[in-house]
């Protein structure tokens, strides 16, 4: 793990920019996924707008040969396919960088020379007209980006033969046929005129087998093996995908998938699902998140297990609804009336989204409340490479908690209490069905028979009760990860998805003569008080690092432990943190010398 | 092992779609005994009577409220039809009708304000073997609860949905409700309402609900006739209950009620499948109210039924071992090999 | 000093509720001189045509979206109508159609998903004489907005509700929506759905509205006059505009569109005043769609007319200085001696 | 204001209990109003069931010479309806405490007696079928305890005169009948008898004029006074009276008013009649805030002025619907996704709710952003005497902020920025409606004019104009009072209502030789960091005494300032603190000597 965010010194960034509606991403995941086929690690982050046509998207890969953590500035290879591109992208070019781009854009390739960067005109267009049809103009960019960074052309066709395979023959045939002329023209004109290439000699670990998935993707397959048997939501920019990944698998999987009439109705059908025994979920982003608040303290009362996945979107209300954020941690710490037993989990790499999928479907049936995840749009839409074996069912289990067995139900001789009291403050549970386990329950106050009441006494012991769950959550909460050396100068700390271009910042900050850990917290609720303490015991200086305006996880922690950091480098653009942009934040706040 | 309805009873095994329990039908012999069965003695191997169905909280409704009317009569239609308590699950809202599953032996989520439809659909999607009916307010259903109605009624699960209509919102003490009639006062329309009322009715028929009946508290057979028969129809069914709110509403009392309302069967010339019929009969309200089962459409399957993730199964009786499996995970990583 | 139509201009006096400004009605001479106004032209004193409602943004919509339409039917409505830029007020929720404020010179509010009714109302009801427009798509209007939708056709405030149809989820990329045919296969619904499609028009006519008409957005003379008697209905007022996505709809097209709308207008035996035809007309849909004014119902004053707090003017006019009298004070006071 | 506290020995508690629907609040507000009506200082508290029938309801009234801050325990005289009424109250009953009930009742007088309580059998029953009609009993249970208290009979008659006057000639000569009657029979047998009396000799201040009103009516008016002009709402215990207020002065005063079809609908409502310039209101409770949360977003984002009213109510979700609680402090503060300017304030008193109604609309205008107003059933409920000149228009102004007016409206020349980048973060704000003042807004984030953008910079600022208000707000928040000696020993940390009974628990606690002191906080958002820690220099042992779980404001405190509590008392039961209750558990707390 500690050796996850390490690798040699190549990192090369390669930028695909375009209209919306050009195919943007679908070239940057076409390129990203041949890279991994080819043996290559990449992350990649798509960056677009929240509209359907028009207006500048870009896609961003980061290529390593040991995996990593986060996209990365500066970028050695711009495909452009608008001039916009270039103007909205020469900024953040490598020195020396190589820039494709269609010859019918008339670019004029001198200025560009002059500035030290490697313009490459190519006759896309033409290629793609003549080979096979002009909406392929986009294999043909990729198979040129292949050919000019020296990186073997069989994956691309292998993943062209597999992505437009159902599209039938013809289409296929002539999507290869566009791959390699635009390959070989690449390779006759620019074979090895680029600085950093990917040929196979240069150490790139070919027949290795790579997934690449999205946070979303990763949380999918770990909601799957964590017994996910019932997904409802209404579609909401970033979390929309999960919803879509369930629906195409429905039948495949048996998970009951339910596109509903709005955020309120689908998190009441999950809790509805949830109360007669299904592993119920609901995917939203902050602005559904809202309208679930009043039915989340439903969850809370009824003692009703629910895992709600909130994947964070640039607020406030709509925002920037296609771009990331970390604004809700406070809102979903305390979000509706009153007060009651949650749990909060928040991944922050790939391989975490994929353990929060199945750790919260046993959390919320162990303690028999809700679960929130809290993602990002960063993570949730990052495409990383993933050995197969970064996603395993080690230590993956699936606890049901105080479930009566089947016997257990037949034994009951009494009636059924579904709130009895007990030192756990988790009550054997029953679903509706057994005929010796007939219960109502309420979002009254009640009491162990589900009853409404209004007594003082039962109240206090059934708020007690419900409350006393959260001790017991305590011990299966995390304490924070530290990674980077343990006597650092400057902690980092971090929450969620930030912990990867932190992580990346550290060589970048120890390069400037800071030496600096990360401190990176995934389970948030009930929070592991003791374990932050010990972990911060140690902390010389705190820099706060957060996709939000107030440092809110900071503010969380001062209120938790009194700890207060020395400093924060926030970020409220909708924007990811790159390693760059979190190194040189952090040296304008330790006042070291950049 | 008593087999229940539940699944986690189902020794890890899926059941086949066919197993679903019979829908029920009226009829069949009862027996009356007069034991009185307490909750140990309400197994599937008792008598199911309306003791069956007694709960041992009395109702705090006021004395002559039409609730009681409802609460009687659905416990006579579950008896009727063969159901036992474990097998039903009663999904309120928040409001004096809503305290119903309180006051009855039956599973029961009392849930929150206008929500009922969507929690019940929940859970009739992941146990479709649970007879699910909702029973709120107007206020709950109509009201706040509009758009679970519009979406519910178009959607079709197989749930009956009861509505205690007494044109007032009751337990908030006596402000209008949608269904409350143009010039009625209340304390948030001191002036008199002025908005057209909801006709449950044809709202019912316009979002595409596939039976609509009308009954009233105060006709108890007819009620409980309604109930079994929205019970047996496959998908959505609407019983909108006229129900005297004696404490607030002092307009649109028993008397009321009883001066105005005519059955739709007695009339030979009424066809409830025929939409245009219902749309006129639906939309009459005034002198003449009508009630009995004024639409109902056959041969349009449950939503349920055409749920691809439900042929093989519901959701709560999974096998969740099975997600252990580790050719399911290396199947599905495969694909973004 | 212009005399604005949101109050505070009013120097402090309250204006006579009869001062409210005059319904637009069609017609009238309009001068196409062919300037340029640009914002600093567009005073009440200059030339009221098309340009007038020229915004310095272009739409981000797809090249050939039927939203492109909606715009320029509203714009050129509202110039027939000779209603300016300031009297208007565009209320928006969230969608690809819900950015449709962004391209117009005129006062917008671009709300949050499924609440433009709800905030239209609230603007109506503190300022009444503004022209107030909801404009949203199906999914926004008839699915999250559902509620609001089926209460403000029964409340009947004056607002002229254009809803953008393209049977589809279109700025989330493509998920089906209420008004999706069965069959129709998006990524929430890969096995085509098999929820009964809304029907606007026969929701609205059951819910009490007392306009309701449907337009195409490939007709855009039809769609104006449309949108132009929507606005001189007093009352609350729907256009239902069939709405061609083209980039996520493949089936309900222009052509498909084309091929089965006819208009009611050129059927002399259609008489929209009578529920019972509008009903039948009203759920028509399939083969052939009717469009055109489905339905009129005259006489009833919108909703604003009852309110009692509007008879000495509206919330926007308010002197509040003269709540700060001594004399109100001490006179509420004393109801609790 | 400081000695508003104190009051001579005299305190005298009344509590009237019996079934719902028996007309307990009812009796309860005659007595309490005739009363004032006498002179004497009042505060009473109703305590009722979530239910329109049945369950056993009270009415606590105190009585004192000097103004009162809350109700007091132990029971001096009780008036039982119902025989259960005697079981629930004895406990609390004074020594030597008389118990008036119905002769008819069979309540056996003898143990009471030995108890060394004053058995009052009364013939209610008889004397109101005699003298007017039975359903006049509760007149004559009225005027039985006024004779037993030595109170004079006018202010009661006089009242009866005003409450039934509209009913006709008739119902008011024979409920006069029946108090006339009972009075008599109450003073023939009891007169002088009972120790603490209210007889005019004993010192009270008839003839002064004192008004009897709730928390909520209390803010009502403030809200009059404050311009208010537009009220949408649900209905939602504890809050509807205030929907109801306007709602039956909705000619007279003006005010729109509406009741809508859900929360959602009410708050969106109030939006959108506060972006075309109306003062727009939303009372409800902690379910309807919830589901108000999504457009709360909104009006941050558009600069929307809007205020919301939340009287907290027993939670988590229905909770406890007509009882007390103060468990949505960290909610409303972080409610919603993403973060945007909001104004938070918490009055204590009827006189706080007073000024919170004006002075929400003058800052929501001001900033151009939501203001929350948190109440709760104890002070919204709670019926009060004020002398009339507490609440006077001395300080009440109408501050509309930067709204531009018609001349300067009429002077814009160029195209109107609602959303002009200021220093402040205020934008001067136009209404829609003037010709040069033509504009968008929008929920997604926006430039100057309202129109969309993604732009890096743009959105940037954005955000920091808006958050940017939040400073000059802070000017506006006061910080936290003091009340009891400057140099106690323990200091009470208190928000909201809690104040009350705890300046009530001082002198107790003083009995104990405890010197304690309250710190009062109304002002919660932006939090007045520099006020507080000013306050909190000198405070030795603090104890956080709060009406919810998790001690809500001693960890936001603790959050926003490193403050640590030294304890807390927390109750959450749904029942407000009695000073008695606060007293015993602070010094439980301090650990000294009961
Ligand atoms: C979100 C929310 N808003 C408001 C309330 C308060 N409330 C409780 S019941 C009710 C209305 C009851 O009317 P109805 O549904 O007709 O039921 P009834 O009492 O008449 O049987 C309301 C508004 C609530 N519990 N939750
Ligand atoms: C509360 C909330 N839920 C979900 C979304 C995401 N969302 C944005 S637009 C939209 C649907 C758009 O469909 P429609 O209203 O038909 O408009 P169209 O894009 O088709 O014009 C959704 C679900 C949102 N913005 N807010
Ligand atoms: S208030 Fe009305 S609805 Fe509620 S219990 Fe009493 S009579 Fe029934
Ligand atoms: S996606 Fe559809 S609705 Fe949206 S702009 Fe494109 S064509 Fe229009
Ligand atoms: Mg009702
Ligand atoms: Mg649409």
């Amino acid at each position: 793990m500690a050796a996850e965010g390490m690798h040699d010194d190549l990192s090369l960034s390669i930028t695909i920019g375009g209209d919306a509606g050009q195919g943007v991403e679908s070239s940057g995941a076409l390129l990203t996924q041949a890279l991994a086929r080819g043996g290559w690690h990449v992350f990649a982050v798509p960056d677009y707008r929240s509209r359907i046509r028009g207006g500048h998207n870009f896609f961003q890969i980061r290529i390593t040969r040991r995996p990593s953590l986060s996209h990365s500035d500066p970028v050695h290879l711009l495909l452009a396919y608008t001039r916009e591109t270039l103007d909205v992208h020469k900024p953040n070019l490598a020195q020396g960088a190589a820039i494709i781009y269609d010859d019918g854009l008339r670019v004029d390739g001198g200025p560009l020379a002059t500035e030290g960067f490697m313009p490459i005109p190519a006759p896309l267009t033409k290629i793609a007209e003549e080979h096979g049809a002009k909406v392929m103009i986009n294999t043909g960019a990729v198979a040129a980006a292949c050919g000019v960074l020296g990186f073997p052309l069989e994956p691309l066709v292998s993943l062209l033969h597999d992505t437009y395979g159902h599209k039938g023959k013809k289409v296929v045939e002539a999507n290869e046929a566009v791959a390699r002329a635009a390959y070989g023209w690449a390779m006759e004109h620019y074979e090895g005129r680029l600085a950093h290439e990917l040929r196979p000699g240069r150490g790139h670990m070919a027949g290795r087998e790579l997934m690449v998935l999205t946070g979303n993707e990763a949380f999918c397959l770990g909601a799957v093996v964590g017994g996910c048997t019932f997904v409802s939501a209404y579609p909401m920019t970033p979390a929309t995908p999960i919803l879509e990944w369930f629906a195409a698998r429905e039948r495949e999987l048996g998970v009951v998938t339910k596109h509903a009439e709005d955020e309120i109705a689908a998190v009441c059908m999950a809790i509805g699902a949830g109360f007669v025994g299904a592993r119920a979920m609901v995917p939203t982003s902050g602005g559904g998140f809202s309208l679930m608040t009043e039915a989340l303290g439903m969850a809370g009362m009824c003692e009703v297990p629910v895992v709600i996945v909130n994947v964070q979107r640039g607020g406030p209300s709509t925002g920037l609804p296609t771009r990331t954020e970390q604004g809700d941690l406070l809102f979903v710490l305390h979000a509706s009336q009153g007060e009651l037993p949650r749990i909060v989990l928040a991944p922050g790499t790939h391989e975490q989204c994929f353990e929060a999928g199945w750790r919260a479907f046993n959390l919320a049936e162990k303690y028999q409340c809700p679960v929130i995840v809290l993602s990002d749009q960063f993570l949730a839409a990052a495409r990383k490479s993933l050995p197969l074996d970064a996603l395993t069912l080690d230590g993956v289990r699936i606890d049901r908690g105080a479930l009566l067995t089947p016997s257990e139900l037949d034994r009951l001789d009494d009636s059924y209490r579904r709130y009895a009291m007990t030192e756990t403050g988790v009550s054997p549970r029953a679903l509706p069905g057994h005929p010796r386990a007939v219960f109502t329950a309420t979002t009254d106050e009640h009491g162990e028979d589900g009853h409404i009441t209004e007594e003082i006494d039962l109240r206090v012991a059934m708020m007690d009760k419900r409350m006393r769950k959260l001790e017991g959550a305590l011990a299966d909460m995390r304490g924070p990860d530290l990674y980077g050396p343990a006597d650092a100068d400057v902690t980092l700390i971090c929450w969620g998805s930030t912990v990867g271009p932190a992580r990346e910042a550290l060589p970048l900050l120890a390069g400037q003569g800071v030496t600096a850990n990360v401190l990176h917290f995934t389970d948030i609720w009930p929070f592991p008080v003791d374990k932050a303490e010990a972990a911060l015991a140690g902390v010389r200086r705190a820099i706060a690092v957060e996709q939000n305006y107030t440092a809110q996880f900071a503010r969380f922690l001062r209120m938790m432990t009194g700890f207060e950091v020395d400093g924060s480098v926030r970020k409220y653009d909708g924007r990811p943190f790159s390693p760059q942009q979190i190194a040189a934040r952090v040296l304008m706040e330790v006042g070291a010398r950049v | 092992m008593f087999d229940g309805v539940n699944g986690h009873s189902s020794d890890g095994q899926r059941r086949p779609a066919e197993e679903r329990p019979h829908r029920p039908s009226a009829g069949g012999e009862r027996q009356h005994n007069g034991h009185d069965h307490g909750p140990r003695h309400r197994a599937a191997d008792g008598v199911l009577d309306l003791k069956t169905y007694a709960s041992p909280y009395k109702p705090t409704w006021c004395p002559g409220c039409g609730d009681f009317g409802i609460l009687s009569a659905i416990k006579a239609a579950l008896v009727e039809l063969e159901i036992w308590p474990h097998e039903v699950l009663i999904v309120s809202g928040i409001g004096c009708g809503s305290k119903l599953p309180q006051y009855l032996y039956a599973n029961g989520f009392m849930t929150i304000h206008g929500r009922p439809l969507a929690v019940a659909t929940g859970a009739k999607l992941a146990n479709p073997k649970l007879h699910v009916l909702a029973v709120s307010g107007d206020g709950d259903s109509y009201g706040i609860g509009g758009n679970h109605f519009l979406h519910t009624c178009r959607r079709n699960p197989d749930i009956t949905h009861i509505v205690e209509n007494n044109q007032i919102y009751a337990l908030t003490k006596g402000q209008y409700s949608p269904t409350s009639e143009p010039g009625f006062r209340t304390t948030t329309s001191p002036d008199g309402v002025f908005e057209m009322p909801v006709n449950p009715v044809a709202v019912a028929l316009a979002a595409g609900a596939g039976f609509i009946a009308r009954s009233f508290a105060g006709e108890p057979k007819h009620l409980k006739q309604m109930i079994m028969a929205a019970m047996q129809h496959p998908g959505y069914a609407l019983v909108d209950v006229l129900q005297p709110c004696v404490a607030f509403n002092k307009v649109n009392t028993y008397n009321w009620y009883a001066e105005r309302i005519y059955d739709v069967a007695n009339d030979d010339t009424y066809d409830p499948t025929n939409p245009r019929d219902a749309w006129e009969r639906g939309t009459e309200w005034g002198e003449r109210i009508p009630i009995g089962i004024l639409y109902r459409r056959e041969g349009v399957p449950p939503y349920e039924t055409n749920v691809s993730a439900l042929q093989d199964g519901a959701p709560v009786e999974r096998d969740l071992a099975k997600r252990l499996d580790p050719v399911l995970l290396e199947q599905l990583k495969r694909a973004y090999v």
